[in-house]
């Protein structure tokens, strides 16, 4: 006899997860792993990366806070998902890869934007729509890509990117270039069913990819364990995929483990399922509410922060000080509102441009 | 009449319906803690507790085949989408499944389901965002199609679409939510699929638009009353059955028509539309049948080429001008 | 590097799986855990449902040889996808199942009908598209259905039925009517996305269903180990599903695995992902040159004939006789050949049948 | 000339172009080991092994969109559906992905990839299998679609499509597979997309007809000529982009047309012909233009209601009378 819930009286098949009743009520969402203990030095990071990481991740926090407060006077429209909270991982995989290893992911993409090449004014130029953004004013906030830069975007139908990813590893693998494919998604897309093909084809043909959820807690408003049953991680059991769950708070956890990753990789073509466990501090987007999340789940990670971690490694150590720091401060937050002034002042594109890159030739007859 | 947003002609819909149904349960993206990504299920988690309204994981072509196999089993789903770019997904399981699965068995099966949720674009999402699909799907047999342009239709339809025995595809307009309009209060008020409703009538063109082109259509009619143009404006709100009769009744007072449409050209609403004008009233006829749709290129993000590409009155009002030869 | 295959000098995709390299070269579909050692009265059966059993394997069995030579002929069209071979997981599981629990299934289909009330005479009719088949004619081989009795078709989409099923189940639950859903597929149909988002969503809302893959070593042309990577029961350990695999040449096993499980989800309300493992004797479908098995592999299981095998062990426990056997066997014969009978002289659908059954009205406005 | 079977036309057509191309590889269900499951493919794999012969899982979504990602980082893919009835699995990397990252990304990437497998019914497979898919792409910016009649045109428009840096759809009929043609024996002989042919030269009515409903068109061609009328047909070969040039052209001489097309009539290639041809040669035409088309009902098992079903020559006869007038 198809049970009723133990606790209820009721039937109900949501608010969801083995054993979660709250209708409503607010929970935790994800525990996170202890990062790793190692210093800079035993990852083999020089002092140099790590201001320059410090730097990047500086320019995608400082970024987005004006880039929200623009969205929020009106300056451009569409959707605005910020990555604020999650610096660490498009930093730390950046910094662990190779130039030339691919990255792919969602649409939750301006800090993968800023990492690999768009430059802020490219990335402040397409939140405004202008045509000297990184996609000539296409594609706005959820399109950021710098493809020679082996970023290719920026993928705004959750889910879409994971089998894309398992297509540039495929051709990296077909021309034995050794390049390694990170295809980023968030834990909402866990539940597409695309991702199983691919996991499987990935697996059984031996792909050089890997497939890294960036769990933040939430699909939505939705919490994790109130859209995917058990641990996001454990899908790969299914696969005899190699796996790993790490701390996304901290960069130098994510550098370590993306590194380790690469290499085995590198030798042995084959896919990995990676889940990083990080928060994001903002509303999905810019019309969300929060009720579903409390203020103090919300604090509790800012403690965390990882962009402070980083700053206060550099401090602690003797790195950078307190002076230097605010040097950097200062000279993103003036690169930021070059920014802001250089899309400002930018064009909108032609209008012919509506018939531009549909496709290749520039002759096609359109339909009308 | 109550002065009803659309979303709330909508959710009123539901509700009703809901209370007058156990069998009725909704389910999709963010529909139930949430109260839906665009308010439009806001207080039903409350009402009807978590048995009716039901989250669902980002996976649609799962959520939907899971309505489908319950409508098969006796339930009566509402299964919405968070917007119908993303049906994409669930594409097999009302195309190939839904639609077919009765004509398949010889009738053993019903199949009382709702797919709704918004269609086409709203404002600057960029491509994957931005897409119509009612006339893809009234492509396919075996449903029904409906796109409505205002509170009245919407509540009235979708109580009937609810109640249909058949798969149903509702369609609504993100950006239209907040539009206000008058709703009958009568009780228990429907409006039967497959009618169209002439919304203005006027002698010199036809104009047949639906959804939000419809406001398109109107503003038109507005800017060229001006100039002396009597346009009658009908909207088919249900797509699919299309009440040809109604169109063709006005085409033969004003001869000339022109369709304005939030699809892409080829194949849309608006080339069935005027096939079907050419076929039926070809003696009727003063001029060729204009439409007014999309370019055929995908929505652009910057706002200047998003202005561009959607239709507007002043497309509408130079498909006019062609078909009466003003210009 | 994405490294070459260590045993090759070609970087290969297919043929697959984790270390095979056949390129072309036959190799073995899959292993057969060991059946069950439990003698009927241990399992709760009667030898009247022995009998019984027996009758509804051989009928499976016949039905189909005579179809096929009425195919053969050209007496009908379409594809026939034949269940020979797998006779025992049907008769196991709707003699283990309530009269009202449900089943759906893909498209080899055929016993699926018999065993749930399918006449004989309807079944074949709607192999020739008669009206007087169990669809009336509409759907042919792949779409029997006895919706009456829980038998829920049929269906030619390869995944298409998944989530059906998952939706029959959530009915089920909604409704507190205490029935079970059987939910069959084929090893082919594990890859398709939509069993791992129907999984998810089962096991997260506990709904009362088996999710049973017939695995019968291959896909079309495609051994199993080709399409899927590891073991296909491995899919359930990523939900924490409860999961088993059993033999399924063997239909007392099936029956005492699916009477346990129905009695699991009946008390816990919880699904199930069960891999049954089979064999199929005939080709995919009728025009299928299967040079992509060997002929010994076919005799290895040919040998284990689960119809065969209950034959014996009603003649080694004495339970009938040869004579009744043969009586039996003739019984069904005959039935079957009346079966020819009907559908040769049953009428065609009438013309107006073209628009019947599309919407549940008649006097849909149909387009045109 | 040659004489091939359309299987071998389009086999030809992707070993010729495997052969000069590294970069192309072909992935599918059943491609490589099984030869194909219409043997299409038969001998690739002995060829080019199985690095460029590619056997997938049952997972259209997964592998349309890895081959997706294949052509932006620089291949060539080759895609088989087995047919473009399981596809529909596969819709979101078509229409979401392969048909608007170009434009979204600004330019940054070309798909160069190639969606091909048969297309609308194969006799009686009943209702999941048996839909035409060509219109329903069409409708969206940002990819071609061809869907060819006879050998030639398939082996010489395929070549192009290959070699077309944009997602091409090309499709094919599992009836036709074993059809005999002429094919030039031209070294490297291609087609370019988005040409129609006239087929048959006639001054009395323009029947437009593609894919297997050309050769229904040209039986009934056969059967007119008798009672002396004289037909010309037009294949578009290229359903987008559609040569309209040449139908219009047709249409000013003939002055009346009948499409034939095995898609539903709701929005199929018909009603985009058929708007068209009133909107461009309104002046010019003595009838309206009539369609052939499936029913609005899904595909029947039954042979008596397949038959029943697919549009045939009589029925073309009946429209083609009803656009002269003659019954
Ligand atoms: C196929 C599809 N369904 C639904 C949506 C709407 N949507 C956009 S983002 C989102 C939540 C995704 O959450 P997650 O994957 O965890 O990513 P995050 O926003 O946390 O980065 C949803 C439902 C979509 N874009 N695509
Ligand atoms: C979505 C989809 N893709 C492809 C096919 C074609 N097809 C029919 S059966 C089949 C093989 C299925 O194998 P399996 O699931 O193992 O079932 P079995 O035939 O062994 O019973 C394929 C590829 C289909 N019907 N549906
Ligand atoms: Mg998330
Ligand atoms: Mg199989």
């Amino acid at each position: 006899m198809a049970k009723k819930d133990k606790d209820t009286q009721e039937i109900q098949f949501t608010p969801s997860g083995t054993s979660i009743l709250t209708n409503g009520k607010i929970q935790k969402s994800t525990e996170l792993p202890s990062p790793t203990r190692k210093k800079h030095k035993s990852l083999g990071l020089s002092e140099e990366d790590l201001v320059a990481m410090f730097e990047q991740m500086y320019l995608q926090r400082r970024f987005e806070e004006r880039a929200m407060q623009m969205y929020q006077k009106g300056k451009f429209g569409g959707f605005l998902h910020l990555y604020m909270g999650q610096e660490a991982i498009s930093t730390g995989t950046v910094f662990a890869l190779n130039d030339d290893d691919d990255i792919i992911t969602a649409y939750r993409d301006h800090g993968w934007g800023l990492v690999r090449g768009v430059s802020p004014k490219e990335g402040m130029a397409e939140l405004y729509g202008k045509v000297t953004g990184c996609s000539r004013g296409k594609g706005g906030s959820m399109h950021f890509a710098n493809v020679e830069e082996h970023f290719w975007g920026g993928h705004g139908i959750v889910g879409g990117s994971i089998p894309l990813g398992g297509g540039i590893a495929f051709a990296n693998k077909y021309k034995q270039n050794g390049r390694v494919t990170a295809s980023f998604m968030g834990d909402g897309a866990v539940d597409q069913g695309v991702l199983h093909e691919t996991m499987n084809m990935a697996q059984n043909w031996g792909l050089p990819c890997i497939f890294a959820i960036e769990n933040n807690g939430y699909a939505m408003g939705t919490a994790v364990h109130r859209h995917s049953v058990g641990e996001l991680v454990d899908r790969a059991k299914g696969y005899g995929m190699k796996s790993a769950v790490i701390n996304g708070m901290d960069v130098f956890t994510v550098y370590e483990k993306m590194k380790e990753i690469a290499e085995d990789i590198r030798e042995n073509s084959n896919p990995w399922l990676l889940e990083i466990r990080t928060y994001r501090y903002r509303g999905h987007s810019m019309s969300d509410p929060m009720k579903y999340r409390t203020k103090e789940e919300l604090k509790e990670y800012e403690k965390l922060d990882p962009v402070e971690r980083i700053k206060q490694y550099l401090l602690d150590n003797d790195i950078i000080d307190e002076g230097k720091v605010e040097e950097i401060q200062d000279d993103i937050e003036d690169r930021v509102m070059e920014a802001i002034d250089f899309a400002e002042e930018s064009d909108f594109p032609e209008k012919s441009d509506l018939y531009k890159d549909v496709f290749v030739e520039d002759d096609y007859p359109f339909h009308t | 009449m109550a002065e009803l947003q659309f979303r709330e002609a909508i959710r009123a819909a539901i509700d009703e319906e809901m209370a007058q149904d156990e069998d009725i349960f909704v389910m999709g993206e963010e529909v139930a803690e949430y109260d839906g990504a665009y308010k439009v299920t806001e207080g039903l988690l409350d009402k009807y507790g978590p048995k009716r309204l039901i989250d669902t994981p980002i996976a649609e072509l799962g959520f939907s085949g899971i309505g489908v196999g319950a409508a098969m089993n006796g339930l009566r789903p509402i299964i919405e989408f968070m917007t119908f770019n993303f049906a994409v997904l669930a594409a097999d399981q009302i195309i190939n499944h839904a639609s077919k699965i009765r004509y398949m068995t010889g009738g053993q099966v019903e199949i009382p389901i709702v797919f709704r949720g918004p269609n086409a674009s709203a404002g600057q999402l960029s491509a994957t965002h931005s897409v119509a699909y009612d006339a893809m799907y009234a492509h396919f047999p075996g449903m029904k199609v409906i796109y409505t342009s205002e509170p009245e239709d919407a509540k009235g339809l979708l109580k009937s679409a609810i109640r249909d025995p058949n798969p149903v595809l509702f369609m609504e307009s993100e950006q239209m939510y907040g539009l206000k309009g008058e709703v009958s209060d009568e009780e228990d008020f429907t409006i039967p699929i497959g009618k169209a409703k002439v919304k203005r009538e006027g002698s010199d063109v036809t104009v047949v638009a639906h959804g939000k082109m419809y406001h398109v259509a109107t503003q038109a009619a507005k800017q060229l009353e001006k100039e002396g143009v009597d346009i009658e404006i009908i909207d088919p709100r249900t797509v699919k059955p299309l009440d040809l009769e109604t169109i063709i009744k006005s085409i033969k007072k004003t001869n000339r028509c022109v369709i304005v449409d939030e699809a892409h050209p080829f194949g849309g609403l608006a080339a069935e539309v005027g096939y079907l004008i050419q076929r039926e009233a070809f003696d009727y006829l003063d001029a060729p049948v204009q439409r007014v749709t999309l370019p055929d290129t995908s929505a652009p993000f910057a706002k200047n080429l998003f202005d561009e590409w959607l239709p507007d009155a002043a497309d509408v009002i130079e498909a006019v001008n062609t078909v009466t030869y003003r210009k």
